[in-house]
């Protein structure tokens, strides 16, 4: 089975090492495909920029960009102002945003699930230059949805930091893991 | 060990176990993240090269080649306007029967500028005497810049190989690949081995003033290493084959045998279209795909089907539809040819779907503009 | 049908730029001197002095306008203002 | 002297670009263009400031503007004050070029253009290194500099741009910063009434490539003259005279620490004790040659 | 008015009568004396324009697109090496559709350096959007660089134009050639035209970043002006022949209307050709000749033959048998390819009827070289 | 200091070359390679030096020669120099370029080899022109001078490259001319003992180039010197001492009229007496300059 | 028809130009095909060189070397030590040598015409650098065999060096027309 | 067959380039005070210094030898000789 998923979120806020993460978690799952790539724009920080992400138990043979996809992430519920992130979502797919709201108060016409990752950096202390980084709690809760280990998830994290960053944001992953409700 | 990286930092990490001595590149998107990896492994002492940052293409081509002219492995990477800015350079390197390896991330040439895949910048270099791959998956990076040094540097070749690859849609793709262990690398490649190479105990001159009759002489033993590229590129992937587990071939054929259409494509789009063969499969079609891997030596003798469809990433323009390898195969047999993509278009197997199904109406042409 | 890359002048080339923002600068115009400095070095363009405005013409006013359709929020006029009268604050969301 | 209290009010960059949040690039612009007046062809070559315009069909430089490969913007200047000359229009053709360019891949063209002796301005702005492809040395990174394709610092010092142009012995060279707008006004004002060739390099820090806060964007340009990292001249016909800052720096003001600079930007971060003792005796011996010059006069 | 000169000068004779207002133009070996003649028609003031003597040929034809863009007429002439280092600003001039006008004098690709004709240097750049003829007498070359202009200029097409003919062969050879009036090729050539220009009183940007899906309709609206450019050239080749008693064609055909065989070639050997197909003819030999005078766009539906025998002077190594026309032109029927002439190696009309009675015998291949 | 009479007898250049008869570059050649001696890489971009070798495969240089395209010589050579450090090799690259692939289309790849410290020897044989195409002008054509691209003579001044190069800051920068061979061969050998970018600059009077008889090509270059036109100097470190002829020209001996250099050439016949003076007054304002350092020191 | 012919001489002796000067006067003469060419090489000066020019009633086409000549012309009889200046000549073929010998003293197997035209350059003043230039001279003993009338010839010469130098090189030529023996 | 362009080391590379001679420099040994001028100006390498011929080792002997296969005739030789030891003459054919 193919998903697709799209994460949303702002230029440097980190929504590819996110899609990179989790792949890498949903391979040591045993998934046979997996793919992480950032929308190709030509973008600079602060503009709102997607990031894409399609797990597999098989090989991946497609090349082209996700327009319909399974989930969407998304990482700075700000930009819904901008754009439509529900755009070709799939009729049965998933929204899973970063708020500490509930999922009906955003009364989508989809499953909705949210999670308060800010939040959770917060606590973990993983800030960087005032700014919490978001993107590691978020694969740990869409990991679930996955019905992907949040160790596996611990582990990509690990392995890309690490240490004690990689160790805080490993707990913000579980936490969120555990947190996230839909 | 199965790892998990970008297509360029695959690039890099193939470069890297290949062992080159000097590398000299210069960054241009969206090939840079390969330069900017073999800088760290440089600076890090992961890889014992000389790294040349140089100031512009035309010189990262000229300093492999000064190296590769003094007797050692060399290797470079560039896209778009970089390859361009190179061609003086890469015909030299060709006629030098100097065996670098060069990555070329595709992407499309500006004006405007665009960073996006389109595969004219590696086309437009079809006449320069490279041998030229299109890989598709970055596992197939991976094996294919392993198999470029064995190739370039066999002694019935002795020329140059480049290996191309989509911009982002490769390249800054992370998927899965398997890598080797350094060792079995190390067994695979040979030492580094030349034609000709500049040593002051035995001097020669390379390059003066060459004369009519020698210089047709050079151009046709140039034309004999490419026939022999031929037979060289499949013995050393099959090599590879068994001792890697994995191989590609010249042409990579899925379910031809008894298909009525052959889709013939190349990167990214060819492994799209893999997808669209099952799909079309599903709809009670027999179609088939051919995916071009080297481009030079062209491998036409592979093909022989009634019913082609070719999808050109780049084109000649003024040369009928313009498709490059549509009109290269058009001789070939019944031909369809599309033109698509360009300037990073998103193709995709709905698309390649659709193609067919005009393609069985007898229509063909540029797919995705509004043709007026 | 595009024949070659042509691009003409317009506001909002990138859209409303002010959608990138993080932190937004809010003026305290009773602060402000009318030094030019935020308006000079703004990146963005996005700031004008009232004082330059024809409906002020004439009139001794101080202050600045902030245009927040396209004020990226890089706070450089925070910083630069000699007497502190522009604050970042967290954008709202 | 010119003040910013009396620059025109006109704006030629335009609301709504594409350059991050408190970019140099669009800072030096838009006072350039006031200097300049909207009577000039910019030739952009490959750079943030390609980025920087927007995407086609729509522009935020209201001038024209001939986008150009890496490696042409002289040689494409030529091209359009030849032509220009045949027209018989007063309009300038101004290269708006970086540093990486400028120094590396342009400077060939720069050259010849000089030597012909062709009616331009070419303006550098000059943010240290490759920003448009994320973060790789130039000629003109400095010494110690992290970089994408310098990991562990910079190895060489910088190439010095404006020196080598003055070794081309054409009318008018200058030096300038972002956080010196007037004088930068001025010479823009100056290079503007003048014939021939006339180089102007603005320093021009850059936050994501630097490593610093966008707000500070300024504030680091103003720390890097007020240390005499750089510093602010004019040559007329080869005769040169230092200008605003730098000038007082010249007659004898103290120049702050270099630490102060080098610690505000993380691509610095790394650097030893012995790295910044070598920065600091760069910037000494180079100023005790101008006050050795500047005494003799 | 006769004149008898040799092919660089009267391509710089044609330039000046087309009155560029701008040229840009670097020497190289063969093409240096159409530059030399150029600055001195400047200086002695006969040709009011200006001279940018630029410090490379990549800066020339960077200095003639942005005169071009300025609103002014161009010129510029190159070879080979100079052509090859233009080639990052031929695809730009293209794709600016900026009608910049170049002479190439064809000379064979280094290492060695060889100054003889061939015509690798022009044909590599077969796939940048460029116009390109190729021209066979010096009166053919003054011809050409008019019409040039008219075609370049062309609303429908708007398009850089590519003259090419032999270095030394024509380059150097002192023929006859009929010279008009000024004034009659001023009232042949109009006013200059271009798609787009700088001017500040309407401020423009030209190229600056441009997304996929606008990309791909500039690269469609250049095939479109290719396919005009069909059209466009034989108009005004008609015209001119009105004018001025001499047309060519897209094709010169000499006695394919019963031939068994027709010689395909281009350029010098394509005359050389035309005294072989005399020769065969009295040896009672049914021969033909048609001369491909412009390659891009290719005029396909010319070649309506049954049998084919194409010499080539360039070659895509690793494409076949290496010829670029040969390949080009083999779906258009049965096809005999020879590689001849490379690095200037002397083709006559006797090799010629050597190679049509190898094609008879069903041979093809390199011609010259001693193939083991 | 050296002396001819210890010159090597060594000859690196073999007899039946294709060199014109009275060809400057065979006489700077010979006695560079009896300096630098056998164990060189020689890099030569597109000029008479390519053409001088012979036909392939026979070539009249006696040390490895890696011929290369017009601008990539500087490039090519970090290239070798990489390569060579790689094998663990003494070998120096050195690049034998005329004036036309260092001063114009060579520059970038130079300036860039140079900002790099690569440890490579650049010898640039100004001839004044690019005399392998039959004459055309260069970057170095001095001002007046007929080429085929000037036929009324040049507009422009020459370029100064060895000053550009100066303001790159390298170890070692010196000018020489085939007249003054011993001066040459010190340099040579000082250049070989160092490390990094060095750099040499060979005056190089060319029979046809310049319309001259061919017997006088040792005697335009010793007057070129004696007359101030030509000035011998090498740079250490940035630090500039004039040597030989030039330096007792520096030292108060009386310069040789201008004109005595001008006349014997062909492409300065045209000259009005005006250009003279301008050429006179560019000499005279350069060696006041020259005086007014060297006094103050 | 068609007449070929090859000039010998060396680099900067002006072969080209003779061969120029021919073809010039062929043409004035109602010839609608001539061609004037040099030898492609890359020689510099002093060394032996060629050059070639064909001349026809009809268009020529021929763009390949001549490589059986019809003529053979030796500006510089010293170049014969160095190479064969007959190599090709047709069976029917003329030698013409710049030398004050007769025809015979060279004993050809060919058709053999000398004249003196370093003589007749000295004679007629015409001396550049020391060294007597011949190309003028020689083309007016070539016209004659070729049946080009010399008022052409001295036409062409005319055409190329206008004013006093030209009419010393048209005198040249005149001379060495008639006192041309063969 | 020829593969690529590389050349060998030989004398003579363009042939007897003696050939290309209108004038010949000819020596007057007996006037030569061996200052070796000649031999360094030589653009063709064509002279040699009789000292510094094996056979003369040690030998006090003046005076130099042209190769006349390979000497072009330029006239430096002649014209640089500080004591006129060498004469160009008109080559005889
Ligand atoms: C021939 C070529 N090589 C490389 C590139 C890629 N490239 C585009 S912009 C750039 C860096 C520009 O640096 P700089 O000139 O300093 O401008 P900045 O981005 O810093 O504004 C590079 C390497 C290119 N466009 N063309
Ligand atoms: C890219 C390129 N452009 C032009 C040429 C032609 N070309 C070869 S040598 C030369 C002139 C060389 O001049 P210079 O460097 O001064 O050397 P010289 O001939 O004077 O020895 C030129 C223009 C070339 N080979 N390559
Ligand atoms: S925050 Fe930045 S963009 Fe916004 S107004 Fe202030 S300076 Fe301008
Ligand atoms: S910087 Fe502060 S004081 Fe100055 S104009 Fe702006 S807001 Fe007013
Ligand atoms: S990277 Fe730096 S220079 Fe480039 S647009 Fe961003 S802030 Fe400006
Ligand atoms: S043209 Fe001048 S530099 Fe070139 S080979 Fe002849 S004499 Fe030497
Ligand atoms: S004439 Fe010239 S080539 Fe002959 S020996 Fe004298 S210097 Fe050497
Ligand atoms: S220059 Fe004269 S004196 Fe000196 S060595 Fe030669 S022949 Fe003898
Ligand atoms: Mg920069
Ligand atoms: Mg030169």
């Amino acid at each position: 089975m193919l998903t697709e998923i799209i994460f949303y979120g702002r230029g440097g806020q980190g929504g590819v090492t996110a899609a990179n993460i989790l792949a890498n978690a949903a391979l040591k799952d045993g998934n046979k495909g997996v793919q992480a790539f950032p929308f190709f724009g030509a973008e600079r920080r602060g503009a709102p920029v997607r990031a894409f992400a399609r797990i597999s138990d098989e090989e991946i043979y497609l090349r082209s960009q996700i327009t319909e996809p399974d989930i969407v992430v998304v990482l700075d519920t700000g930009i819904m102002d901008v754009l439509d992130v529900t755009n070709g979502l799939k009729k049965d797919g998933l929204i899973l945003l970063n708020s500490n709201k509930k999922p009906e108060e955003f009364g989508f016409d989809f499953r909705t699930a949210t999670v308060d990752a800010t939040g959770i950096a917060i606590e973990q202390e993983i800030v960087v230059g005032g700014i919490p980084v978001v993107n590691t709690p978020i694969v740990g809760a869409v990991a679930k949805f996955l019905g992907i280990s949040i160790d596996s998830v611990k582990e990509a994290i690990m392995e890309r930091w690490p240490g004690k960053a990689g160790e805080k944001n490993a707990r913000a992953a579980q936490l969120a893991y555990e947190k996230v409700i839909s | 060990m199965k790892v998990i990286d970008t297509g360029n930092h695959i690039a890099a990490l193939a470069a890297k176990m290949a062992r080159p001595e000097v590398i000299a590149a210069y960054p241009i998107t969206p090939q840079t993240t390969v330069v900017e990896r073999l800088a760290q492994y440089v600076e890090r002492g992961e890889l014992d090269a000389e790294f040349i940052r140089v100031e512009s293409e035309h010189s990262a081509m000229a300093a492999c080649i000064g190296a590769s002219a003094t007797g050692v492995r060399t290797f470079t990477a560039t896209a778009s306007h970089g390859l361009l800015l190179m061609h003086e350079m890469i015909h030299w390197a060709a006629l030098a029967r100097l065996p670098i390896v060069m990555i070329n991330v595709n992407r499309a040439i500006g004006p405007g500028w665009n960073i996006w895949s389109d595969m004219n910048d590696s086309m437009a270099q079809r006449d320069t005497g490279w041998i030229q791959f299109y890989v598709s998956s970055n596992q197939e990076i991976f094996d294919t810049v392993i198999q470029a040094y064995r190739i370039a540097e066999h002694e019935d070749v002795m020329l140059p190989v480049m290996v191309s690859y989509d911009g982002f849609i490769l390249s800054h793709t992370s998927m899965a690949v398997d890598v080797p262990e350094q060792e079995k690398v190390d067994s695979f490649l040979h030492e580094f081995n030349s034609m000709w190479k500049l040593d002051s105990s035995h001097p020669i001159t390379h390059g003066n003033i060459i004369m009519p009759d020698d210089y047709m002489e050079v151009r046709y033993s140039m034309k004999k290493a490419m026939d022999n590229a031929m037979k060289i590129i499949e013995e050393v992937d099959e090599e590879y084959g068994k001792k890697f587990g994995r191989s590609y071939g010249l042409v990579e054929e899925y379910k031809t045998e008894d298909a009525d259409y052959v889709i013939v494509a190349t990167s990214a789009i060819a492994s799209e279209a893999r997808v669209a063969i099952d799909v079309l499969r599903e709809k009670g079609k027999k179609a088939g795909l051919a995916r071009l891997r080297v481009h030079r030596p062209m491998p036409f003798s592979r093909f022989n089907y009634d019913k082609m469809i070719v999808i050109d990433r780049a084109v000649s323009l003024g040369l009928g539809n313009g498709g490059i390898i549509y009109n290269e195969l058009k001789s070939r047999g019944d031909v369809y040819g599309f033109v698509a993509g360009l300037g990073g278009k998103d193709v995709n197997y709905k698309d390649i779907v659709k193609m067919y199904e005009m393609a069985e109406k007898g229509k063909e042409g540029w797919y995705g503009v509004e043709v007026d | 049908m595009m024949e070659t890359a042509i691009s003409y002048p317009t506001e909002g080339g990138m859209g409303k730029t002010g959608t990138w923002r993080i932190f937004r600068p809010v003026v305290d115009n009773s602060k402000c001197i009318n030094c030019r400095i935020c308006w000079v070095y703004c990146p963005d363009a996005a700031i004008k002095m009232l004082m330059d405005m024809p409906e002020n013409e004439g009139k001794d006013i101080k202050g600045i306008e902030i245009d927040y359709d396209y004020c990226k929020g890089c706070g450089i006029c925070a910083n630069e203002c000699p007497v502190k009268a522009i604050k970042m604050e967290r954008e709202e969301k | 002297m010119a003040s910013i209290k009396n620059f025109p009010k006109e704006e030629y960059v335009l609301k709504g670009h594409a350059a991050c949040p408190g970019c140099p690039i669009t800072i030096a612009l838009r006072t350039a263009l006031k200097a300049l007046g909207n009577d000039v062809t910019l030739i952009v070559p490959a750079s943030c400031s390609a980025v920087v315009q927007s995407l086609v069909p729509k522009t935020s430089f209201n001038v024209p503007v001939l986008n150009i490969a890496f490696a042409a913007s002289a040689s494409a200047a030529s091209g359009v004050a030849a032509a220009l000359k045949r027209l018989g229009k007063k309009t300038i053709p101004v290269v708006w070029a970086g540093d990486g360019g400028s120094y590396d891949i342009g400077i060939q063209a720069l050259s010849g253009a000089l030597e012909r002796r062709e009616d331009f301005i070419y303006v550098c702005y000059n943010n240290q290194m490759y920003s448009n492809t994320g973060i790789q040395r130039s000629g003109a990174t400095p010494y110690g500099a992290w970089t994408t394709t310098t990991w562990t610092g910079k190895k060489e010092m910088q190439k010095e741009l404006a020196e080598i142009v003055m070794a081309h012995h054409i009318p008018y060279v200058a030096t300038a910063s972002i956080a010196y707008l007037d004088d930068l006004y001025e010479k823009m004002k100056k290079a503007k009434e003048m014939e021939g060739p006339r180089y102007i390099e603005i320093f021009s820090p850059c936050p994501p490539g630097w490593r610093f806060d966008m707000s500070k964007t300024v504030e680091i340009a103003r720390l890097a003259v007020q240390t005499g990292s750089w510093v602010l001249y004019e040559a007329i016909n080869g005769k040169i005279e230092f200008t605003s800052y730098s000038k007082m720096l010249l007659k004898g003001r103290e120049r702050k620490p270099i630490e102060d600079w080098l610690r505000m930007q993380g691509r610095f971060r790394h650097l030893t004790e012995e790295d910044i003792k070598r920065i600091k005796e760069a910037i000494d011996e180079k100023w005790k040659y101008y006050m050795q010059i500047y005494n003799k006069d």
